[in-house]
């Protein structure tokens, strides 16, 4: 729940599809758009080269891809937080003002310019300590949703997921032997995982011991679980980037050398 | 010592009731609800819905909130103005019951308040003079259950026991005795191939004994709402047949038909099948006590209302020879009824009129342009407003085209053409017809309100403004008001269409306006409740919303308890209390694994994770930061920190510096090698792979928050043969953590890291405390369960947070 | 160093090998394996099928490009299906990049099947608000989308003025990635509204939907590009989910092969060091 | 007094945040605050290009070996910058073409690598060295195969199979159960160490992000 960026770190690929539909459709392709799929292409290979092994065109790759990935959060950077969120705020603010309306939320947004100039600061010698100010402002934020956000969407929502029945019971009132079981098995996992994160005491004895090492059972089958069940997404992912050479490549392919 | 320990204990246990009792009364729930007003009184009520769940009685003529009820959690409160009362039923509530209560509209005494059970679903409400019923549908596993009930209105008193009865709710209708209708609607199981299907039951109850007078079941679901018109109940079922054709394929066929029901003696008057592909457009009109439906292919049937023969109950039908576009006006025993044909690959719309009686076609008039909506009628005049569309794609205009009808020749007696596309439906009052339109002016859109004078046609005046108008027109006796999108309220002067004050609400409004002498009241999206006068002053703001949610109390005993275990270990830690912590494997691996980097002559590689500062994970991972500096400036070994974030990066150069000052080696700083990259993912894990296949780094630490790169950048680590150890809370990518690296922190060691690498005394006193918090959430969960397993369903309400 | 040696340190770039080849070749050369079809989907088929011709069902794409591998699929095939019975579909997406999505799958399947936009599918494009606007499009479609992804007026779709609200339409299909998504549509489509819904999900959230599924509010579920693989396999197409299923088994089968050798290799390993000790 | 500032200005904001959670009436602060978070971070990254720039250009000055590399990153770097500031974000732009031809592929590749290295790591990590280990295995083992149809082939083979469905068992006991279980006391271990980290910071215990130098 903690608002970690202003990026998505999920990556869209710009639909394969979409270009395949395009095509479908009868379009025709701009010298911009051959050129562009071509150097996407050699992008494609050449990061899928370090497989291999390093070598120079994994490099040509990797550091084109640090640099344009840094100048795309700059100018995304630029345009959507910066430019709408300081100057938009504070222009708001002073034409309300000279309407004689002093909206103070807007004009509150000075107040985070100079933070942000304070962290700039650090470049300079002897002022340095001033870039701490912004720092512990950002902290601050962080730490005291930390521990409200923490709260409601962790604390109190696993809480009330764990609270099950122990005995269920079906519709003709007889006891659910499946859901019973399911319910004692999940009531006690957690309850053993959360032992097994016990620090003040050794992991020894019936309690400790016995339990920490359940709980460490069922960590390890989560974890079994979740990599499995993630096999077939990231699967996915590789299935779609070898169809953007059959959707993308290949009718560029095709149109470049008229065939 | 052994005292204060069990002080504290009760401490936390009287928290945790506390925490309980408190819980169970949160509220949870954003929006106002439409605000009830009672004109006699002057007194507004509204209720925020979504979020404090509250309702406002707000006196006008006094500008003051004159009350204020609270109300339990739901989806949204109904209120009603009832005389002197207000009924208030806090509908959908997400947990088993829905709430009633009573208040008095002067006072915001709470006459009676009612609990009803009732699943999820909707509430059906209908009222008497002295007497208000509730139908609800009542969820028992794959069981549908309806329970109607009944309470004196101003006592409170259940009337009757509750009526019960399998099925859902539909509706219920009243008769002209002052009986009801209940309507339910029955599922049958699905089985396999075959879908579930649906039947239909009336059912007839004695207001005042609360039992059936009769029961009739009917085949099929409905496709429209029944009605009750001169005691019979009319309506339209749908019931899907499927056909096994000679070739054995099966087609499926939907059969429609218009069902009468005696609401005397619930005797099936009629049923009436319409032909194949006939659909019944609209709900059926009453033209002298016959019910009249068109169809979508353009047929009006006029029923019989008691025919003789029930399966022949078709008075008159006529074929229209083209489709309704609007419902029927029937007006003076005619119907009139907006079409359009297809003439080739033109459409023709036109008003037909009907003699009901007859079924006589009187006139057709033909219009040019799309009917908007269903005709009206004033002054002896029908009226429609059509819609006449010129270009298309893009640079399509339309022109609104208004139009009165002589009812008796359809001859036109006067029209009206304006600029625009109608956007909200006309809005009549006395000789005025309200106008809404939006049109294109350059490439801007502005929004026009017009007034026209329907006994002529003209169009008096015209009030254009660019602002979004999201309100219903509240028209008085001299102005007409309304609400704009940007957030003003705007008052148009009803003789000459001159605006004669525009008010900044700073936010949309969320009600309609209320009046009462010259002042207007409304409530904002902001919360507040704001009475103008008719200069467009303020007379008064009123802030409603509450200082303390009470929705988050749960939330906040949660933290107080969780904090007050942590302080108190924290503080007895302090006091300089010894405490034990165990080993931890990832931890203990740190010296071996700078050990090695150094031994060999290659650096160590560190990583914060993904996130910003704003991450709590990240500010753990810097904390390790800090001592993993220290030791490598004992070593001398190069330390690596690529760093995804600006800040973390500039945070990171700061601890590793002041490490290497503790460790006497400032000299051996370099602010190069904690360097920026990229905030971008994956071009993050580009440089740092090369950075681990050129540096080769002997050793890798992962902590902090990490997504999905975390295997891409464990398994080159791996490649290299560093030792890695990782640490993050994330569990979506633990098991790759756990399968890639030599060590890994899981979850809250993470966060135990620092405070067990720094020996302080306080650090060491919150891992103690961390472990009381645990013990908490065991209990918690354990009594929980069991409680639930006793049936005792509230003890969840307590963990609700919405 | 014995070959067992080189068995036991094998280079990973040899497993490396081994998923190219195995995605590729299905890709290239769909093997058919065989598919079995699971109860959730063949209840969205059984349904489908169920209806009568010119039925509507309103498709509400829920996902970006990010997720398209997975769900583009199971969108295609339900459409196909809707179009190879005449039955009719009003599209709308609850996510911004849903509204493209929406398009690249019904303007090529359209132009497939010979269908008049208007009249046969519609496409009302994105539109904000969530749960929000699920609660008010029951007040009427056409309040929500005055127009529809192209600016037109949906007063003047033919296919609109048939489809009012939640209740004229026999079956909404939610694509969803996330949130909004499937939860919001069961919650309130389904529960509040009783509508019939069905969901295609993404393979990572379809546990979590399984309550739905037993408690009757959900009608059927695709789960990820198997779901939709049954899908195409019941209407008798091979399409994008059937040759990726390929791949997905051949590659899950040869990690799968791997794990057995590698745990092989180790026992035999170990046995030999306790043999030579 | 260059420490306790800092410190002091973090327990206040830390504080108000808490606070304006709870109280509706001030609730918008905690979005403006979140704001000026966004522009601060925004200034850093002032800090990060500089960064950048220095470690690639000083590499380039000396000639350091692959010093082309860090032209092209550096090329990289202010074209895609320069041409999104300058230019704006928009279609059409020079940047929306760097993003489609070089970002979007480099993105899309680099994650699907994930599909290699879960290969690679699942051969490597998943022995059955020790109890813990086995489980870990079977589950994994049993979860991706039951995820593909050939594993239900195989499923279906087996004597016992129909009596059990393999979906209830990876849906209802693995990933319902096991899963489930496992992940909740992680989340909430996790959250118990997220509020402990966070009162320590209020507190003034934990202050090592603030590094030195008083």
């Amino acid at each position: 729940m903690i608002p970690t960026s202003i990026y998505n770190l999920s990556v869209d690929f710009t639909g394969n599809q979409l270009f395949a539909a395009a095509v479908e459709a009868g379009k025709k392709f701009s010298t911009g758009e051959i050129i562009g799929v071509w150097i996407a292409t050699a992008l494609t290979i050449f990061i899928f080269s370090f497989l291999y092994e390093d070598n120079a065109m994994y490099k040509f790759a990797e550091h084109l891809f640090v640099g344009v990935s840094a100048g795309y959060v700059m100018a995304t950077t630029y345009n959507n937080v910066i430019k709408p969120n300081l100057f938009g705020k504070i222009q708001s603010g002073i034409v309300s003002l000279m309407h004689g309306q002093f909206v103070w939320k807007d004009l509150s947004f000075i107040l985070a310019g100079l933070m942000g100039l304070m962290l700039l600061m650090k470049l300079v010698p002897n002022m340095g300590w001033l870039s701490r100010w912004p720092l512990s402002f950002m902290v601050g934020i962080a730490s005291g949703l930390g521990i409200v956000f923490t709260m409601e969407a962790l604390v109190l929502k696993q809480i009330d997921a764990t609270l099950v029945p122990l005995i269920v019971k079906t519709a003709a009132n007889s006891i659910d032997i499946g859901d019973t079981i399911k319910n004692w098995l999940i009531v006690i996992g957690v309850c053993s995982g959360l032992i097994y994160f016990y620090f003040s005491k050794e992991h020894k004895g019936l309690v400790f011991g016995t339990m920490s090492r359940i709980g460490i059972f069922v960590l390890m089958m989560a974890f079994g679980a979740a990599f499995g069940y993630t096999v077939m997404a990231r699967v996915s992912l590789l299935i779609g980037r070898m169809l953007f050479f059959r959707d993308q490549w290949w009718p560029v392919v095709k149109a470049t050398f008229h065939f | 010592m052994k005292i204060r320990k069990s002080v504290f204990l009760f401490a936390v246990a009287i928290l945790t009731v506390l925490f309980c009792l408190c819980a169970q009364k949160a509220y949870a729930g954003k929006n106002w609800s439409d605000q009830a007003f009672s004109e006699k009184e002057g007194i507004a009520v509204v209720g925020n819905e979504d979020k404090y769940e509250a309702v406002y009685g707000i006196s006008i003529p006094e500008k003051k909130v004159i009350w204020k009820v609270g109300m339990p959690k739901s989806h949204s409160v109904h209120i009603e103005i009832d005389g002197d009362m207000v009924i208030l039923v806090a509908l959908e509530d997400a947990g088993f019951s829905k709430n009633v209560k009573v208040v008095d509209l002067k006072t915001g005494k709470v006459k009676w308040e009612e609990k009803i059970p009732s699943a999820a679903r909707k509430t059906e409400v209908f009222k008497d003079q002295d007497t208000i019923y509730f139908g609800v549908d009542q969820d028992y596993r794959d069981v549908m259950k309806a329970k109607v009930y009944a309470f004196n209105k101003t006592s409170g008193a259940k009337k009757w026991t509750p009526y019960e009865a399998m099925g859902n709710i539909k509706g219920m209708v009243p008769t002209q005795n002052g009986d009801f209708i209940l309507i339910l609607e029955k599922t049958s199981q699905a089985k396999g191939n075959k879908p579930a299907e649906k039947s239909i039951e009336l059912v007839k109850i004695d207001k005042n004994t609360g039992k059936d007078v009769w029961v009739v079941p009917v085949k099929g679901t409905f496709a429209s709402i029944p009605t009750e018109h001169e005691s019979v109940v009319y309506f339209v079922t749908q019931n899907i047949e499927t056909v096994k054709g000679s070739d054995g394929k099966e087609t499926v066929n939907i059969v429609r038909s218009f069902q009468a029901v005696s609401s005397e003696n619930g005797q099936i008057l009629s049923t009436f099948v319409f032909a194949d592909k006939d659909k019944p457009y609209g709900d059926p009109v009453y033209a002298a006590g016959n019910p009249v439906v068109v169809t979508e292919q353009g047929k009006a049937i006029c029923f019989e209302s008691k025919p003789s023969d029930p399966n022949k109950p078709v008075k008159w039908e006529v074929d229209l020879g083209a489709a309704p576009q609007s419902n029927i006006l029937v007006q003076d025993q005619l119907a009139y009824i907006p079409t359009m044909k297809l003439d080739g690959e033109n459409k023709v719309y036109s008003v037909v009129c009907l003699d009901t009686a007859s079924g006589q076609q009187k006139w057709t008039n033909k219009v040019d342009g799309v009917p908007e909506l269903p005709l009206i009628v004033a002054k002896d005049t029908v009226i429609l407003a059509t819609r006449i569309t010129q270009g298309e794609g893009k640079g399509q205009t339309f022109q609104f085209k208004l139009q009165g009808i002589n009812p008796l020749d359809g001859k036109e007696k006067w029209n009206g053409i304006a600029d625009g596309k109608l956007e909200n439906p006309l809005f009549l009052k006395d000789n005025m017809l309200f106008v809404m339109l939006a049109a294109k002016k350059g490439s801007k859109t502005v929004h026009i309100i017009s007034m026209y004078d329907i006994t002529t046609g003209a169009a008096k005046w015209a009030y254009e403004t660019e602002s979004v108008i999201n309100t219903k027109l509240f028209v008085d006796e001299d102005s007409a008001d309304f609400g704009t999108k940007d957030g003003f309220v705007v008052s148009v002067g009803i003789a000459d269409g001159k605006e004669l004050y525009k008010y900044n609400a700073k936010s949309e409004l969320d009600t309609t306006i209320a009046a009462s002498d010259k002042n207007l009241g409304f409530a904002t999206q902001e919360g507040e409740y704001i009475i103008i006068n008719d200069k467009g002053v303020v007379e008064k703001e009123m802030n409603l919303k509450p200082w303390f949610d009470m929705k988050k109390i749960s939330i906040l005993l949660g933290c107080l308890v969780l904090s007050a275990a942590l302080s108190w270990y924290i503080y007895h830690a302090r006091k300089g209390k010894e405490m034990f912590v165990r080993k931890i494997a990832g931890l203990q691996a740190i010296d071996e694994a700078v050990g090695r980097s150094t031994e060999m002559g290659k650096p160590v590689l560190y990583i914060t994770g993904l996130a910003d500062v704003d991450d709590i994970q990240t500010l753990a991972s810097l904390s390790i930061l800090g001592h993993i500096a220290q030791k490598t400036a004992e070593y001398d070994t190069p330390l690596v920190v690529p760093c995804c974030r600006s800040v973390v990066m500039s945070t990171a150069q700061e601890v590793v510096k002041e490490s290497y000052l503790k460790a006497g080696r400032p000299d051996t700083y370099r602010s190069e090698n904690i360097h920026y990259l990229t905030d971008d993912q994956f071009g993050y894990v580009a440089g740092v792979d090369g950075i681990m296949v050129r540096e080769k780094p002997a050793a890798n630490f992962y902590m902090g928050k990490f997504y999905a790169e975390s295997l891409i950048l464990a398994e080159t680590g791996h490649s290299t043969g560093a030792i890695q150890i990782a640490g993050t809370a994330e569990a979506a990518q633990l098991p790759f953590f756990v399968a890639a690296c030599d060590y890994t922190l899981i979850g809250e060691e993470l966060f135990a890291a620092s405070a067990y690498l720094s020996k302080d005394a306080q650090q060491i006193g919150s891992l103690k405390g961390q472990d009381m918090a645990k013990a908490i959430i065991l209990a918690v969960v354990a009594a929980g369960c069991l409680l639930l397993t006793f049936e005792m369903h509230w003890v969840k309400l307590l963990f609700a947070t919405q | 160093m014995t070959v067992f040696d080189k068995i036991k340190n094998l280079d990973r770039r040899w497993i490396f090998l081994f998923i190219l080849i195995s995605v590729i070749i299905p890709l290239l050369i769909p093997l058919n394996l065989k598919l079995n079809t699971s109860k959730p989907v063949e209840d969205i088929y059984s349904y489908m099928n169920s209806l009568p011709e010119g039925s509507v069902i309103l498709m509400s794409f829920d996902y970006s490009p990010s997720t398209e591998i997975e769900l583009n699929p199971a969108a295609i095939a339900i459409v196909r299906h809707a179009f190879q019975k005449k039955l009719k579909v009003v599209a709308l997406a609850l996510w911004p990049m849903g509204a493209s999505m929406s398009q690249n799958v019904l303007t090529p399947l359209a132009k497939e099947y010979n269908k008049e936009y208007g009249k046969d599918y519609v496409n009302l494009g994105y539109k904000a608000g969530g749960s929000v606007l699920l609660i008010s499009m029951n007040n009427g479609f056409a309040t929500e989308f005055p127009t529809d992804i192209n600016g037109t007026a949906v007063t003047d779709l033919p296919l609109m003025n048939q489809v009012k609200d939640y209740k004229s339409c026999a079956l909404v299909v939610s694509l969803s990635a996330g949130v909004p998504g499937m939860k919001e549509y069961v919650q309130i489509v389904a529960t509040r509204f009783g509508s019939k819904v069905a969901a295609a999900c993404t393979a990572v959230s379809a546990p979590e939907m399984y309550t739905f599924l037993n408690s009757g509010q959900l009608l059927g579920l695709m789960g990820g590009l198997k779901g939709a693989a049954e899908y195409e396999k019941m209407i008798d197409y091979n399409g994008d989910a059937r040759k990726g299923m390929d791949a997905q088994s051949v590659v899950h089968l040869v990690i799968v092969l791997f794990i057995l050798f590698s745990n092989v290799v180790y026992f035999v390993d170990e046995y030999r060091k306790k043999t030579a000790e | 007094m260059r420490r306790e500032i800092p410190m002091a200005i973090t327990t206040l904001t830390g504080l108000i945040m808490i606070i304006v959670f709870f109280v509706p009436r001030w609730e918008d602060w905690s979005d403006i605050f979140l704001k000026w978070f966004t522009v601060i971070a925004g200034f850093a990254l002032v800090l990060g290009a500089g960064s950048l720039l220095l470690v690639n250009l000083n590499k380039i000055s000396r000639k350091a070996s692959g010093w082309g590399y860090n032209v092209v990153l550096i090329i990289g770097l202010l074209a895609t910058a320069g041409s999104g500031i300058i230019q704006g974000i928009g279609p059409g732009t020079m940047f929306d073409f760097i993003f489609v031809y070089f970002f979007t592929p480099l993105s899309a590749t680099m994650f699907s690598l994930l599909a290699f290295y879960i290969a690679s790591a699942a051969f490597r990590a998943f022995k059955a060295k020790s109890l813990e280990a086995g489980l870990l295995l079977v589950t994994a083992f049993i979860v991706m195969l039951g995820r593909v149809p050939i594993g239900e082939m195989m499923w279906n083979a087996l004597p016992f199979a129909q009596s059990i469905p393999l979906t209830e068992i990876i849906e209802k006991w693995i990933m319902g159960c096991f899963n489930t279980a496992g992940q909740r006391a992680i989340m909430l271990g996790a959250s118990i160490g997220i509020i402990s980290v966070s009162l320590k910071i209020l507190l003034g215990i934990e202050r090592s992000y603030l590094g030195g130098g008083d």
